[in-house]
């Protein structure tokens, strides 16, 4: 045993810079991070917040067939995209919507699955950003084996792999962080829990003392950390990258967060959860603490918010002109990429479609 | 129950199977109902609807996300004398569940030489038509009806949901209860009360024809009556069988229908290669074989995974693509 | 959190009472069982370890297919048993023949698996043991939703569920203990850590400073026990029973142990350990140990010995007589098993295997 | 390379199935041989024996126990370069894994329009006839061949084992490979190289004949093989095909047999219902109907679960069953 199991475990309390009123607190040890990266990740606020309210509208304009929020999540979804350099990986989930676009991709080609066109609207290898998860945990041993990959080239990337609460109780959460533990994958596990799996409220989940404390059973080290503080989680994910690019390993990041809105439209929060437990949290939104404390130490004024405001608007009615264009997707491609070859019998099938769609041309 | 005390609803089939849940449930109180989210949420479809309130914490309640985690503990609570009804919130989502399915919920009684069997329900949500994003929206019957020890059910009704859901709860065996999410919407009558449908393991002869016989089962068997209806309107009469059980099959409805007719369509959802729709045209042609005159055809699913929400109907067994297969069936007279 | 994490946590070394040379040392607070249940388990493991030679010689005689060895793991599996009341389920694994005849099923129904003739060759309703099930970790969930029937009908059963090592890694260990702690299922999970998973080292399969650290990840509290000191065992896992009974809930029990045998006959354990590995823990040998503990505090004589290796004897003999017995099973109970009733189809099938048995039999 | 600088060996399965890890990975940097107990150990079966020690434990490792984590390690290893091939130990050992192969293997290529393909190799012991004991006997090949997006191949002999898993290895799409147990210690002049079989999607008359047409995979095919054998003797002549790559199907070869014999009987020891054999039957019975003389038959494993050892040889197909079945497929002259 090289380590010392205690060293393991997650600190009693998460590790929070910036209290829910906008000042700064102690931390053992924990330093604030740049204003300058504080000021990026607060752009990346406003702008996934926007964008999030715009998917929403387009859901109820029936453009997208289905949307999972990512408000009050923001926080997590930018700094986990933040913290990465170009050669990392990001392996999202269908909510992390915010992430992906922090990372560079198009919000476009994010919204490609939900609009119903396609399944992953993106290049995955452009940004490294793998395709969005829909089975639970799926992806993390995914993002274990991209990150061995790596390792065997002498590469020092390092792989961020985003699940949510729900997911953790999945098989393939353990055998993921089993994985990654046992061959020192450069790989920071990083779950946000808001609370809720769908109406599944995380006492029903798990009768752990924290998520981070799962960390310890794959000898991987837990933390715990606000999710609705930009500092905290650039100073605990910051770490944690550079310590799995460092060659330490794994490492298990909880955030503690919360979904504000239902999970997609489709749901029905009040079912569930009390409006007095929803606003306990609307008290403690992320963009409201970073953006008091970047006015307090004078990195943020008024004409900055409104450049930022205004970049967001406008990739809110970029995305929603592009979203509104109906270019119906190509039936070929359905039997086209099945194999890198179709094989005799996907050419007969693809030839039915055309020729239905032939007669269908003739009928009109 | 003579057929005059027989208390009739009008239900969709979401409601149908919410009744045939709660009915059983207040029947036996072995029965438990569990799943991701079919507790106070009452599932996403909904189906669930007010059973944890009306039966308890106890007997309809939410687990850990855990598909596996949650079929296997249906098998230990099946093995000490329960009798539990599983949700597998979607089809794909089954998947994680597999080997507990194959290699003990199937084999239990086998494995044991019949001394445990394991009453277990294992309902889901199944199918496309609803516009759902990837992995909504995969027939995955092929997987469970090759696995021996599974009997593998597919309404097309509202009754047919109602009746063979209590069946299926009071079968000594598991049943994989396959419900075509895009019929959750659909009414019907519905008989309530246990046996008033035909059972387990037989087929129904939805409509009479002459003709040609189309073979379907659950989201494909609306499909196929519409078909029907439109083969009429040009002078063709088409009968429809509903297989409704996969395992057992009923050879001998699907057999006299065909033979009876000399033609036969099969119609599924499925992606084609080895599946249900495989199987009924391999003995079809088998056993009726002196009595085809043309070749046992298939309209099913593309070899492809199942399609984003806007391309899906390509995907769908059409009345246009089983009309156009059945003037393919090599009518003299055309 | 009701529980304060740390208590959740295992103690730094496994649990030992009597050391490998027979004498009785402290363990902080943890009391030596009484001597007439040591002496039980003693008759248990003289037992066990005959009938592990008789199934290897009956391997080698053509009459057992395979035979997973238990030698060195005997008081593991004898205390597992005899912690029990009848009520009780236990779970074994295909490793666990001593268990399940130390919970009193016939060893020659146990050997039926392994002989050929049928799956489970005895009636799990019984003696309470599940069927020993070989997909690894499998059988972890059954014992859950078994422990939760009981519970939910106010009975006070508690369920032993087996594993070994290298199961800990698979998705259905951690889902089975994390429905055991959520719904305070009375399952004591016991894991023998026996040091491989047929030649993959315990190292390869974890990073974790023990198995027994994994459940604070579930908030279960973890034990490790020295798993070749029956006296040990008694008190752990009796403890751990008692305590599951009252309603506290699961809990997870590491033993440390060794296989001495290779992994089963068709196993070849010199590729993947030395043979100084293996005299190490020779030394430590279970029955060797409680024996010189026994006869020091005057609880065994000669005579007393030589009853249970007469017993043991005896056992043995039956089982080589049994086994050696060709009765050839009915190819009817193939068809007949699948479902309560058959399908016309399996009888059709079934006719075939009877029509081809007649022509044979005409044929002859 | 021309015929003539084609070198053989006389190698069991096993060993042409380790000669041809050997050769890729010798071949390409980028493939990785993975799974458990496949290191130091060289597997259960031996099939990576060396390998460990020649390549170094970067290429050919063992992993923790557990199917899913090999699986889902795979697809990342080949969506940042790597060409896996993992091992599942036995055939029932995969189930853990399915979900991964289902709704990632098969469909990342598709998911992602074509910009990510896996090419990864799991390599699955299968099917029965060594007196395994349960759940290590499992004929599975039916859930993955009915998977969109899966190359599914079965060898017969050690020179396809090889030929095929250097096709398998260097295909830029995920294959299920699947070695005959009982066939690892059959014996083969081997040709060493790649491109010296039938690639992959290619079916091989491995037996002219004329009366009838015996269609068979893997483990089957030596059967359909001595079954041939026996009909010649008595005076029947029948042509055996072998299938091995069961995706892509070669309908061509198949149906030319079929259509040269007007008979055919489709021989697997899987499981029947819903079967690759009930796809080779319908599809033959569909394409060639009106060359069909008789109705296509089956010779398959029964609905059941895979029985313990002493009872296995009623599960198999055997020459007297597949005799039994041609004798049955309507002869004018009998
Ligand atoms: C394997 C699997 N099972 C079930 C689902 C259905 N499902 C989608 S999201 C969800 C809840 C997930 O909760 P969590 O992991 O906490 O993530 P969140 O949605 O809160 O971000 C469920 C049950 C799924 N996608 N995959
Ligand atoms: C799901 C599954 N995968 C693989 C195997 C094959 N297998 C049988 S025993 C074994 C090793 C198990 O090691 P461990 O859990 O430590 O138990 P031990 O044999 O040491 O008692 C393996 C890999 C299996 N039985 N089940
Ligand atoms: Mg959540
Ligand atoms: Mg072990």
């Amino acid at each position: 045993m090289t380590r010392e199991p205690g060293h393991l475990l997650p600190s009693e309390d998460p590790v929070m810079l910036i209290d829910p009123s906008g000042r700064a607190v102690a931390s053992d040890g924990r330093e604030m991070p740049p204003t300058d990266a504080l000021l990026r990740a607060f752009e990346g606020l406003v702008s996934a917040r926007r964008l999030n309210d715009q998917a929403y509208a387009l859901v109820r304009q029936g453009r997208l067939a289905v949307y999972p929020s990512s408000h009050g999540q923001e926080a997590c979804q930018v700094v986990a995209a933040q913290v990465l350099e170009d050669g990392d990986w990001l392996f999202p989930t269908y909510r992390d919507t915010a992430a992906i676009v922090a990372r560079g991709v198009d919000p476009v080609e994010v919204l490609t699955l939900l609009q119903g066109d396609w399944h992953s609207g993106y290049d995955p290898t452009i940004h490294h950003v793998a395709p969005q998860a829909t089975p639970l945990a799926t992806q993390l041993p995914h993002a274990v084996g991209v990150a061995h990959a790596a390792r065997l080239r002498g590469e020092s990337t390092v792989v961020m792999a985003l699940c949510g609460d729900g997911g953790t109780s999945e098989g393939d959460f353990h055998e993921a962080l089993n994985f990654a533990a046992v061959f020192r994958a450069p790989v920071v596990f990083f779950v946000q829990n808001n609370e809720y799996a769908i109406s599944v409220p995380l006492a029903r989940q798990t009768a752990a003392p924290s998520i981070a404390h799962k960390g310890i059973g794959y000898g991987i080290p837990g933390e715990r950390v606000d999710g609705n503080d930009a500092a905290a989680l650039l100073q605990v994910l910051g770490a944690a990258v550079a310590r799995a690019r460092a060659g330490e390993g794994p490492q298990l990041v909880e955030a503690h967060t919360y979904r504000m809105q239902a999970h997609t439209n489709a749901d029905d929060a009040t079912r569930y959860r009390s409006q007095a437990e929803v606003q306990e949290w609307e008290a403690k939104d992320p963009l409201t603490r970073l953006e008091v404390y970047l006015r307090s130490v004078d990195a943020l004024d008024d004409a900055t918010l409104a450049g930022f405001t205004e970049a967001a608007e406008e990739l809110a009615q970029r995305t929603r002109v592009a979203l509104n264009q109906d270019v119906a997707p190509n039936p070929e491609d359905l039997f086209r990429h099945v194999f890198a070859e179709p094989t005799p019998q996907l050419r007969a099938q693809l030839d039915i479609v055309l020729d239905e769609l032939d007669r269908e041309e003739v009928g009109r | 129950m003579t057929a005059a005390t027989v208390e009739h609803q009008k239900l969709t089939m979401a409601q149908a199977i919410n009744r045939a849940l709660r009915d059983a449930m207040a029947e036996d109180p072995t029965v438990l109902m569990f799943g991701e989210d079919v507790g106070p949420l009452g599932g996403v479809f909904r189906i669930t609807d007010g059973l944890t309130q009306e039966f308890g914490e106890d007997r309809c309640f939410d687990t850990p996300l855990a598909e596996a985690g949650i079929m296997g503990f249906a098998v230990g609570l099946a093995m000490n004398g329960m009798r539990p009804v599983v949700e597998m919130q979607f089809d794909a989502f089954a998947y994680p569940a597999f080997e507990q399915v194959v290699s003990h919920v199937a084999k239990m009684r086998n494995r044991t030489r019949g001394r445990l069997g394991l009453p277990i329900v294992i309902r889901i949500p199944y199918a496309g038509g609803i516009g759902g994003v990837e992995h909504h929206c995969d027939s995955s019957e092929a997987y469970y009806v090759h696995t021996p020890g599974l009997q593998v059910l597919a309404p097309s009704t509202p009754s047919d949901a109602y009746s063979l859901l209590r069946e299926a709860i009071a079968s000594p065996d598991p049943v994989v209860f396959l419900e075509p999410k895009k019929l959750y919407w659909a009414t019907d009558e519905v008989a309530l009360g246990r046996g008033q449908e035909p059972g387990i393991g037989r087929a129904v002869v939805r409509r009479e024809g002459t003709d040609a016989t189309l073979i379907a089962y659950g989201p494909s068997v609306p499909i196929a009556l519409d078909a029907a209806e439109a083969a009429a309107r040009e002078g063709r009469s088409l009968q429809v069988v509903d297989v409704r059980s996969l395992v057992p099959f009923d050879d001998e409805t699907v057999f006299a229908a065909v033979r009876s007719t000399g033609r036969a369509v099969v119609v599924a959802e499925s992606t084609g290669f080895a599946s249900v729709a495989s199987e009924i045209a391999a003995r079809v042609s088998e056993s009726c074989f002196h009595s085809l005159a043309a070749p046992v055809r298939r309209v099913t699913g593309f070899d492809i995974p199942f399609p984003p929400p806007k391309l899906e109907h390509f995907q769908l067994p059409s009345v246009d693509r089983i009309l156009d297969t059945v003037d393919d069936l090599q009518w003299e007279d055309s």
